[in-house]
């Protein structure tokens, strides 16, 4: 074969590929993928991968919120996620060592649909042991009533060097005070009727109170939203004029959240997928370049050698084609760790049946071929009929099989994760799947938990489906001949 | 003579993504009561296209585009699918298909594939099918029991016989014969030719003979049409054309056969290939091959010129 | 002239495979006698043309001659040299002498290469031609010699790029490239047109004429080979039949069987229109595995004797190197 | 005859092979059941320590009583003998269906013998997967016969493409987007296929199952004809271009008998061998599925298994998973040959 010939083979291929549609939209497909795939830091942060499963690396987040861009079909405008850390000081000394430290957030709430919940975070640093600082939190409404959310001394902080630091952490929606306050001043509003339908203040959102037009159905949400701008303002009192506030910031837990929403660990789903993204490709083409591989080799091996070695060989290929994957991965899990490494090699060691069937049945036709005769008759010896004239008759069907298997190292790793064999250390999308289903995501309708991950798998798939088949009809003469 | 077929001007193109293939362009004859037309011409000329035409079962892409086919007198070239099914196919014209190894079902018996057109179109059970379709295999020579056996059970030339014997069934008023011999071997393709005389003989059927093989239509037909290209190069008699070809295709045809009696130093044969008959060459399409070329067979076409009673040829030379 | 190939009691026998089931009740294996025992000379510069029906082994001669295959028993010598005991390095050299020209012209060559790389297998085999210009040279003569011209227009080209007769001219070239000096030429043209058929015959001849060939001619068409070949050689289930000069045995014939092969020929003579010409010969041929006792060819043959049944006939020379198998005739 | 030989012949290789493989998993299921068992004989000694007895023995005696009661536990689990015997042991066991007795699960009618556990639920995922396998495969089947017909329409494609798609989801992740919308957004059917209905009457009973039923068989239908159709439009494609088709048509065959009896008659044997295969390959594979939708099944049963790693009810599932495979291999060979007149040769050498 000549340089100028293979170049011509080349650029003959992707002439044929190029009038492949359905080829191309697979090739585009891949390169958005590899893009995401390479990108992901970028597009996804570098710690969402490292604490995916830090739960508390995600507790700013809503829980359970819908994709923001929920609003435009709802025909609702819901709250989003708004993270403050912007606001007003003021610190007032009022004597006998006591000082406090206001602080108003401003937030301009425009939505029909109040945020899912209200938190306050800070660490305090005080230098008194003995008198830790206490935080009080009220909320002005645009309409002018206040709302008190919480009221207590802070827990103690942890030492450092001369000072103490406290961490705050408020969350409305855990709040008695926010509870009862809300429900006490709702009640002033509402019907009779209605009152008799709430059972006591543990049933009123707090949240949708405190964003309500003072009218019935204020405590049943049902009132209408009020919309201007609402002032948080959290009274700190110090005891040491040393005293201080540090990293204050207050969050409006978003009805919605980003593009795909988050999980009921708060975790945003956009960066699970995207991350996701990276092992998918891995796992994919690993496990169909290394099943391919070895099939093909058994597979020709076995229509070379023919007589009885053939016979044992196909013996040993019904052998592992009936061995069931789950059952095996299971026991390999109890021996070593289900990593991720382990399942694509797994994976490779069991996959590789169906494509040595092929292999071999392709290898006894050509080996009966004329032209394989012919070669031997001009003086060929076995290596040359094996590697000019066998594997490249082969090759074709392999790049397309090894295409057309991705999807299914796929499916199985989807599968495994979903059942909690999976490597719980690296992002899946079968791990997220998992998760949706344990935390009962279909029962609650939680959609943008199930869809998305499914729908990446399926893209994926689709996507070597696509090109697989496009090159099997661009390399496979037989079949372009139709 | 009672005219039992008669094409004119009939054209059947191929609609390929390259442009259309004109397989049959323009091709005329008509075929007599018991009259055996034999059709030549190297492979691709569209020998088989024509015959498919005829029984209008032009595979896609292929459609006919132009041109008349009548058969008994009944003007066809408008029927319709199922008038095509339930009138004309089989009933008046059967075919005789090339390589028997396939025409046949395999998952089906013989007797089963023999009594089929039985069944549909004289509404004859199946049991009565199968006996009258022991009478055809004795006639093709063939014992009875082959009913109840599977196509692959047979050999060649027993399938041959089969198929021969199916195509007969109805009692047609033509079949067609597609290469009813190419990939048997000498003495089976000859007790086969031996058999289709004897069939032309003692029936009342006309027949037409497709084959590249000069050599075996001389034994058989009484008319021969050489075809080049799409085209009608020759038509006439059988006997005149074999002793006076008048298109240089035709003398050159005859010309390659070797003869087993005769001592020959050279064998004529045609250079370069047949044409592309997406684009055939600008007037007489034989001409880029043709020893005779003059300038007017590049531009213009030649019409049939009758050579003879009932001899006619296409070339500028005449 | 001196024969360049001698062959002499040739047989080769195919093992039937033998289910498990057969193995384990100690079947005895079965032969598919192929060829069974066959003698012949070809002369240098001349042809032999072996002539039978399918599955009578004629193939199988062939590929004896060339060692693809090698025989039960029986002697080849090519130039004095015996084939079948050749190994390693002296097979090599044979392949050189003598090389194989196929019927199907579609499918002994390997689709996936162009034509380049069909004609520059052989030189990387052999390792002639040290560079890529040295070769490339060889390639062009070995396709002007097949008449493929220009060859730049073709080397690019795929097989299923170029017709019937110029792919079976490319076979040419390949088994040429090595410069035999014997061919086997199995069915060459019986899958071409008659006109390209005509075409590669004259090819042949030229070929022979120029460089000195000797052809083993396989064909079942002995019309060609009255045209192409000095000696013929008709085969029946793996024997030879009758054997002498080409023009003597087809013009008179004294085996049943090339009698019944000969009247089976199709001639073009219209004048002889629906004659229904007698095929002296019975029923088919029987399975190669199942070799009919005595005369192989009795259960077909018209005249037959009881002895026949028995005796097996030997190929004895009736004068003029005519010889038959047949004592009754 | 030929054919009952050939079978014979691929019967005992399938027996080789199902020896083999079990005994190749009894191996690694040893290994683990190793290392449960020992933690399992611990737990059982300590659980008797706490009888009021041990604690009035002297603390010599009580040192002797756990070492006995150790013996004891081991010998009774096997666990003296060498590694090689007790996996032989277990496969023999395996290969005669005793499968021993499960720790905690239970069948439905209450009993911990694991063969009678797999004997309740297998009639499930054969009454689910079977009845989805019929529907989906009839369906591809006609579908995939007119696409053919029609090769190149906009049904083609529109079904090769579907074909496509289907082929890259995840079956039970279509289910679970199916709750989400039959059964979580428009109510038409539970979410849950679990528990299955009491028996009372006939046609309650009926009704019933096939409305807990009927989610799980719509995914299975919808996931898998798709793949079905492209199948056999590339199968029926093919017959399509025989010469005996074109016979047929010439012969006045009405178009639907050359369609349903020739061509169909004709990838009878690919598509019956097809089925088979598919069928009893599905009801191994239907893990998730099944846990999907809490389909009391086989596929359920394993998940259960998995999650509480109770070993001989895995060891008994995977058994019975792989038999039918094997069994599937030979049935799928046995009606090719019937149904294919030239050939007594195995498909699934081809498949």
């Amino acid at each position: 074969m000549r340089w100028e010939d293979l170049k011509q083979d080349i650029k003959n291929f992707l002439f044929e590929f190029r009038r492949q549609k359905i080829g191309i939209m697979g090739v585009i497909l891949l390169v958005i993928l590899l893009v995401i795939a390479i990108f992901a830091p970028v597009i996804a942060t570098e710690g969402a991968k490292d604490n995916w499963r830090n739960m508390a690396y995600w507790d700013e987040n809503p829980a359970d919120a819908p994709p923001a861009w929920m609003n435009y079909f709802t025909g609702k405008d819901m709250s989003p996620h708004i993270i403050m850390d912007t606001y007003d000081e003021k610190i007032e000394d009022l004597g006998g060592g006591i000082k406090r430290d206001e602080l108003t957030f401003n937030y301009d709430y425009k939505y029909d649909v109040p945020p899912t919940d209200l938190t306050f975070k800070a660490e305090l640093i005080y230098y008194n042991a003995a008198k830790p600082p206490s935080i009080n939190m009220v909320l002005l409404r645009p309409d002018g009533n206040t709302i008190k959310l919480y009221s207590k001394p802070s827990k103690t902080g942890k030492s450092e060097e001369d000072h103490y630091v406290a961490e705050v952490n408020v969350l409305v929606s855990a709040s008695d005070t926010a509870k009862k306050e809300a429900y006490n001043f709702g009640r002033e509003f509402e019907t009779k009727d209605n009152l008799k339908k709430i059972l006591s203040a543990d049933f009123v959102d707090p949240m949708s109170v405190i964003f309500s037009k003072t009218e019935p159905g204020i405590l049943l949400e049902e009132a209408d939203p009020l919309k201007g701008n609402y002032k948080l303002i959290v009274d700190i009192y110090y005891f040491d004029k040393r005293d201080s506030t540090r990293s204050a910031k207050s969050i409006f837990a978003g009805k919605v959240y980003g593009l795909l929403g988050t999980d009921s660990n708060r975790r945003d789903l956009f960066k699970g997928v995207v991350w996701g993204t990276r092992w998918a490709l891995a796992l994919g083409l690993l496990t169909a370049v290394f099943s391919v591989g070895i099939g093909i080799a058994f597979g020709i091996t076995s229509a070379y050698l023919g007589g009885w070695k053939d016979e044992f060989m196909q013996r040993i290929n019904e052998a592992v084609a009936s061995l069931p994957f789950l059952p095996i991965l299971i026991l390999i899990s109890a021996v070593f760790k289900p990593s991720i490494w382990n399942i694509i090699i797994l994976m490779s060691l069991l996959f590789w049946t169906g494509t040595a069937k092929v292999a071999r049945s392709m290898g006894l036709q050509i080996k009966e071929e004329t032209y394989i005769e012919a070669a031997r008759c001009l003086g060929a010896g076995n290596r040359r009929i094996i590697l000019r004239h066998m594997i490249p008759q082969v090759m074709p069907y392999a790049f397309a099989n090894m295409a057309l298997s991705v999807p299914s190292a796929l499916l199985t790793e989807a599968g495994l994760s979903f059942l909690g064999l999976g490597d719980t250390t690296v992002i899946t999308w079968g791990q997220i799947l998992y998760g949706a289903q344990t935390a009962g995501a279909t029962l609650r309708g939680l959609w943008w938990w199930v869809v998305p991950p499914g729908l990446a798998i399926a893209i994926v798939g689709l996507t070597f489906v696509m090109i697989g088949t496009a090159l099997d009809t661009v390399l496979n003469p037989k079949m372009k001949r139709m | 003579m009672d005219e039992i077929l008669n094409v004119e001007n009939l054209k059947a193109y191929f609609f390929t993504t390259r442009g259309p293939v004109k397989a049959v362009d323009d091709v005329s004859f008509t075929i007599g009561r018991k009259q055996a037309l034999g059709l030549a011409g190297e492979s691709a000329c569209g020998k088989s296209t024509l015959a498919f035409a005829i029984l209008k079962m032009l595979q896609n892409p292929g459609r006919l585009v132009g041109g008349k086919i009548e058969i008994t007198g009944t003007d066809i070239t408008d029927f319709s699918e199922s008038q095509m099914r339930k009138e004309v196919r089989w009933k008046k014209i059967s075919m005789v298909f090339q390589g028997a190894m396939n025409a046949l079902n395999p998952v089906y018996t013989v007797g089963y594939q023999m009594a089929e057109p039985l069944m549909y179109h004289k509404g004859v059970k199946k049991e009565e099918a199968m006996e009258k379709s022991k009478d055809y295999l004795e006639l093709v020579g063939l014992s009875p029991e082959i009913l109840t056996r599977y196509p692959h059970e047979l050999s060649g030339g027993m399938k041959q016989r089969v198929v021969i014997a199916m195509a007969l069934l109805l009692s047609p008023d033509i079949v067609i014969c597609d290469e009813p011999t190419t990939a048997l071997d000498v003495v089976v393709q000859a007790q086969i030719m031996n058999l289709l005389k004897r069939l032309k003989k003692e029936l009342n059927i006309s027949t037409i003979f497709i084959t590249h093989d000069l050599s075996i239509l001389a034994e058989v037909v009484d008319r021969l049409a050489i075809m080049y290209a799409g085209k009608f190069v020759e038509i006439g008699d059988s006997i005149k054309v074999y002793r006076n070809p008048s298109h240089p295709y035709t003398q050159k045809l005859l010309g390659a056969i070797p003869k087993l009696h005769e001592d020959l130093d050279k064998l004529e044969y045609i250079p370069g290939t047949p044409p592309n008959l997406i684009h055939p060459p600008s007037g007489c399409r034989f001409h880029p091959r043709c020893p005779y070329a003059m300038d007017i067979c590049k531009k213009e076409e030649p019409k049939m010129k009758e050579v003879d009673t009932d001899h006619f040829a296409a070339c500028h030379l005449l | 002239m001196d024969p360049i190939l001698q062959v002499k009691g040739l047989k080769k026998y195919f093992p039937i495979k033998l289910s498990f089931f057969d193995s384990i009740r100690g079947r005895e294996v079965q032969y598919v006698k192929a060829v069974d025992g066959v003698d012949f000379d070809i002369n240098e510069t001349e042809t032999l043309a072996l002539v039978g029906e399918s599955g009578c082994g004629k193939t199988t001669v062939g590929k004896l001659i060339t060692r693809l295959i090698d025989p039960t028993e029986g002697v080849i010598t090519l130039k004095g040299i015996d084939v079948a005991t050749l190994k390693g390095d002296d097979l090599k050299a044979y392949r050189k002498e003598v090389q194989m020209v196929y019927q199907d012209p579609f499918a002994s060559i390997n689709p996936r290469f162009r034509i380049y790389d069909v004609l520059e297998e052989p030189l990387l085999i052999h390792g002639i031609g040290e560079s890529i210009s040295e070769r490339e040279e060889l390639i062009f003569r070995a396709l002007e010699e097949v008449k493929i011209t220009p060859p730049e227009d073709y080397i690019h080209r795929y097989p299923h790029m170029l017709s019937g007769g110029q792919r079976q001219r490319v076979s040419f070239a390949r088994a040429m490239i090595l410069e035999p000096s014997f061919i086997v030429a199995d069915e060459p043209v019986s899958m071409l047109d008659v006109s390209i058929r005509a075409e590669i015959l004259e090819l042949m001849k030229e070929l022979q004429q120029k460089r000195g060939l000797t052809y083993l001619y396989i064909t079942h068409d002995i019309s060609t080979s009255r045209f192409f070949a000095q000696n013929i050689a008709v085969m029946y289930l793996g024997k030879i039949v009758e054997m002498g000069d080409v023009r003597e045995v087809i013009d008179n014939p004294l085996h049943p069987y090339t009698k019944a092969l000969l009247s089976a020929v199709p001639e073009p003579i219209p004048e002889r229109r629906d004659m229904i010409k007698e095929i002296p010969i019975k029923g088919e041929v029987p399975n190669a595995a199942n070799i009919p006792s005595g005369c192989r060819f009795h259960p077909r043959c018209v005249i037959a004797k009881d002895a026949c049944r028995h005796e097996e006939p030997e190929l004895v020379d009736r004068g003029n190197r005519h010889y038959v198998a047949c004592p009754y005739v | 005859m030929a054919y009952g030989r050939y079978l014979a012949l691929r019967i005992i290789n399938a027996l080789i092979v199902l020896v083999v493989v079990i005994f190749v998993i009894s191996a690694l299921f040893n290994k683990v059941a190793e290392d449960q068992l020992k933690i399992t004989i611990e737990e059982q000694v300590r659980g008797e320590t706490r009888n009021p007895t041990f604690a009035r023995m002297s603390a010599e005696k009580q040192k002797e009583f756990i070492a006995q009661r150790k013996e004891y536990y081991i010998h009774m689990y096997g666990l003296d003998k060498s590694y090689i015997q007790r996996v032989m042991d277990r496969t023999k066991d395996t290969l005669t269906l005793h499968f021993g007795k499960a720790h905690e699960l239970r069948s439905p009618t209450g009993s911990k013998e694991v063969s009678t556990i797999i004997k309740e639920v297998l009639p499930r995922s054969i009454l689910l997967f079977t009845t989805a396998g019929i529907i989906y495969s009839i369906i591809g089947i006609l579908v995939g016969l007119k696409s053919a017909q029609r090769a190149g329409s906009s049904l083609d494609k529109g079904i090769s493409i579907f074909a496509l798609v289907s082929l890259s989801l995840p079956m039970w992740w279509v289910g679970m987007i199916f709750i989400l919308i039959f059964a979580f957004k428009l109510g038409w059917f539970p979410a849950s296929s679990y528990p299955l209905p009491q028996y009372e009457n006939l046609l309650q009973y009926v009704g019933g199952v096939l409305y807990k039923m009927a989610l799980p068989l719509i995914t299975i239908v919808f996931v898998n004809f798709g793949g079905w159709a492209y199948t056999s439009r590339n199968l029926v494609i093919g017959i399509l271009q025989e010469d005996f088709v074109m016979v047929a048509r010439a012969k006045g065959v009405p178009e639907r008998k050359v369609i349903y009896g020739h061509v169909l008659r004709a990838a009878a044997p690919s598509i019956v061998t097809l089925t088979i295969f598919t069928l009893l390959g599905s009801l191994g594979g239907a893990i998730i599925t099944e846990t999907v939708f809490n389909w009391p099944g086989m596929g359920r049963l394993y998940w259960a298994a998995i999650q509480m790693n109770e070993i001989p009810v895995i060891m008994g599932l995977t058994f019975v998973n792989i038999f039918l495979y094997l069994f599937a291999m030979v049935l799928a060979d046995l009606v090719y040959g019937y149904l294919d007149p030239r050939i007594k040769v195995g498909v699934s050498g081809r498949v």
